[in-house]
């Protein structure tokens, strides 16, 4: 059977010159890189190289790099450590209401110690109006984080125009670019926010190492206390073979990322266009102009994403969904709800995430399997059965 | 994929009695598109026994199981047998469910019962009260 | 030349069996354990089996490990998630003088916070004397967190006494086994502690997968929010690769403790009786007989440990120090200051750490090679000049 | 190791002008054992210049390397030549040297000041002033 991975948005595949890149850390001994002897030495430099090479991804200087285990720990420290950093200035926090958990339960921890949460709402499309950023501005506002690329709906926000204002109001700005960064263009100087986060997993380089990017003079409180690795802002010993990973893979990304923008967003853009055209009643989530160049997601009315997930999986497909019943918290994807999509229509979310593995076999694939899944799904589901009544003899028939 | 049994998979893979019944004895309907799960149980009744159930599941795989399962279950039981049907038995034949999907369970042994239900009161309104 | 790596305590070499078993999650597309679809389940299924090895080398049931990045995660999971869950009982802690900064500096970051600590102090081998542990204790005290082993100086603490003590005042000891987990037995049944750190790299696994095991129905406030990863106690992106990695070194060392702690063992006692007998005016470190297999650690008079380390290196030879000069805040390692050991004394610190892979030539060759490069060290040295000087025609004579 | 400089590390393997000079014209003793480093200069002057210049150095390599480049740097220099050797012009020399090791660049040029400032003294006191 054909295996198709189209959840690149969860974890992406390494690249065979990653792994190559990362196989002399594994394969002798690889030391640690605050030891004194040549082991350590090794190790050291080829923490130095990734970190240049992660800071020439994103145009930053190599000694703002931060080194860390996952996006998530990039987004904790970021959120938590800059807003600890300027809580004597106030204890305002602004986010959108479609950041990952990962900023917005970092929030909501805050809250807990006294700080007050806005969040910016974003329209039907996914995104954040800067206007609106700017409204929820105080003078005791210490931080806004907006995230750069949304892996659920792959809307990407204006933060070009959101910098602005938070550097007119001196507010710093983080963004989570865990989705973009990698996989468009990101550069810290043109952009104009104060810190980024984002991980190697969502571009092809392994899982366990991500960064923190801080502008020089921002502050910001360590969330380790231990040694001084990272200069002091990220204790621990470092995963040298998965750093190096990332440094590789943050330096072909940087050398590819306009043919693999290319590649990805033709594949796209099939899925967008033919599929609700297959499948009646099918909607694209996101908007379809700022967007990903990997993401294609939709709801499909009528059943239910886990359902999908399965059936597309016993035929070598995987995606993921922001359904109720796909989340452990069997919660919709509150990315979905912030967007006003009904729960109804969000239990019915299918997220297609590209990879640069993806050919265009594997979408025509897709757009093959998908529709009698579809079909099947709705031939067992009562919502199918009473919208089908409902409009007997309509223009609805036909689905049948 | 969840941790589902095989058995769930198998359920899921193949469900059992999907469909409508039409001019059904009764029609048990519980859950709701918004909290993630809906199933609607269509019984027919012969004798005091379930001659046929067939249902309409939107939902996850374990709603699917579920349903397909408890369908399995009720066919050919007698109304007392079925109404004894719980969703601890249903998930002991479906080999265990997750934690976080018993409430599924739940669903497919109300649902049937429902059904079951409305079939006892439209008969005792007709005064038939078959069952008593 | 020949190259000995003695420096096994700051990061272990990979046994080719923890290799083999990460390379399937590296060679192919590693899943994220959280994705619904057949790489999801591969990538859960290897973690749930890494889980149960770790579980099984301490003793624990699989659902009570919480898989971090690195020691100092778990160090600063444990201090400040369990200290904070229980902070409307109290706000003491107490710890031992001589953990690791992880466990300390987080507990400073504690004191800020409002909360008290408590130092227990050592005695000249570095052992924790229980009856201060108890003395210690105050009905606010919250959490004690007492090292097992040093990585510096060797000392195994009496775990299991001071467990009874906290067990009878109904403290939760939290103990971070970093150094001695996968090295010696450790069983948290009957050590009878209630949460425990563990690193895989400590013990021939890779860096990048630790783990923090708590005892069931023992509170802590997680420190990553996001994701439910983890039970929800650790969110964040799995590194697979890792965390398999760690499982296999755990499962190795569990069936090859015996044989590797005897090996170790010999190693260690022929480094600590002959360097001495080699080399005048140098003190082993550390509890003789209450020491982990691999450590031998002393302090030579009249030297800095840096330059000792440069020389070694230029030989081929890897280990570490306490000394101010090799650490970067340029402080003696507060392990041996606690101890007693003067600053002076403190600056000829050299820790050889050693590991399976050493062989009897290894220890030999540290031997021939270490006592030359002290003689020309001290022949450097002002401090030796002047004792020589005190000391002239009196039994010190014989080492010029 | 430190990030030390290629001029470092050869300066440290293989240092110039280690010992004593037996009855030297001038001594200096910097740093204490406490602190990490402490170093004593030893200078032999003749017409006013740094005939010899010896060390014994108590440190990291960093300081070992000073030792040996500003002893060095300061043979066969006049005294107020010697004099204005500095921290900066050591470090230099040394192709530099990590941040957190400045410390010990200074050390040296202010050992050799205070063995050039003994012997400055002891010739004051002994009305000498060939310096003067
Ligand atoms: C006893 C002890 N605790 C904690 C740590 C910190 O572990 P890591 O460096 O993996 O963060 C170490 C590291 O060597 C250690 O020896
Ligand atoms: C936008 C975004 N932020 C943060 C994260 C969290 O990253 P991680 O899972 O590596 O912790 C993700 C993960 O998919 C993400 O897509």
């Amino acid at each position: 059977m054909r295996k198709v991975y189209l959840d690149n948005a969860a974890t992406t595949p390494l690249l065979p010159e990653v792994r190559e890149s990362m196989l002399p850390f594994l394969d002798e001994l690889s030391g640690n890189p605050s030891s004194l002897h040549d082991w350590g030495d090794s190790a050291r430099e080829a923490v130095a190289e990734a970190r240049a090479r992660v800071a020439r991804l994103i145009g930053a200087g190599a000694e703002e790099i931060i080194f860390t285990s996952c996006g998530t720990e990039s987004n904790n420290l970021a959120v938590k450590g800059l807003a600890l950093a300027r809580q004597n200035k106030g204890r305002h926090l602004v986010a959108s209401a479609i950041e990952h958990f990962s900023v917005l339960h970092s929030a909501r921890t805050l809250e807990k110690m006294g700080f007050e949460l806005s969040l910016v709402p974003v329209d039907s499309s996914g995104m954040v109006d800067p206007d609106d950023v700017r409204q929820s501005l105080r003078p005791d506002t210490v931080l806004v984080s907006i995230m750069h690329g949304s892996n659920e709906v792959g809307t990407v926000q204006p933060i070009k125009e959101i910098a602005r204002i938070t550097r007119e109001h001196k507010v710093p700005l983080h963004t989570d670019a865990v989705a973009t960064a990698g996989n468009i263009p990101v550069d810290v100087g043109e952009l104009g926010m104060d810190a980024l986060s984002l991980a190697g997993n969502q571009f092809y380089g392994p899982q366990g190492a991500a960064a923190l990017w801080v502008r020089p003079g921002v502050r910001l409180i360590p969330q380790f206390d231990g040694g001084v690795q990272e200069g002091g802002r990220r204790s621990g010993t470092e995963n040298v073979a998965a750093i190096v990973g990332l440094g590789k893979a943050a330096e072909l990304a940087s050398d590819n990322m306009t043919v693999r923008m290319g590649h990805l967003s033709r594949l796209r853009d099939r899925l967008l266009d033919e599929l609700p055209r297959r499948i009646d009643h099918t909607v694209v989530t996101g908007d379809t102009t700022s967007r990903l160049p990997g993401n294609a997601s939709f709801c499909i009315e009528f059943i239910e994403g886990e359902s999908i997930l399965m059936m597309l999986n016993s035929k070598g497909v995987a995606a993921s969904s922001g359904s109720a019943c796909t989340s452990r918290a069997l919660k919709a994807s509150h990315v979905l709800i912030a967007m006003g999509i009904t729960h109804e229509l969000a239990q019915g979310s299918i997220v297609f995430s590209l990879g640069v593995d993806n050919s265009p076999e594997d979408v025509g694939y897709v757009l093959e399997v998908l529709p009698p899944i579809v079909d099947r799904l709705r031939q067992m589901s009562p919502l199918y059965a009473r919208f089908i009544k409902g409009s007997k003899g309509g223009k609805n028939a036909r689905l049948q | 994929m969840p941790v589902y049994s095989e058995k769930v998979m198998e359920h899921f893979m193949n469900p059992r009695n999907v469909g409508e019944i039409e001019n059904p004895d009764g029609i048990g309907e519980v859950g709701n598109p918004i909290c993630g799960d809906m199933m609607t149980f269509y019984i027919k009744v012969k004798d005091n026994h379930l001659e046929d159930v067939k249902f309409k599941t939107f939902g996850c795989g374990a709603a699917i199981a579920v349903s397909s399962m408890t369908s399995e279950m009720a066919i050919g039981k007698t109304l007392d047998e079925a109404m004894k049907i719980t969703p601890g038995t249903v998930a002991t034949q479906l080999e265990g469910l997750p934690k976080n999907k018993l409430h599924c369970s739940n669903l497919g042994a109300q649902a049937l019962r429902k059904a079951i239900e409305d079939y006892l009161n439209k008969n005792r309104a007709q005064g038939g009260g078959k069952n008593d």
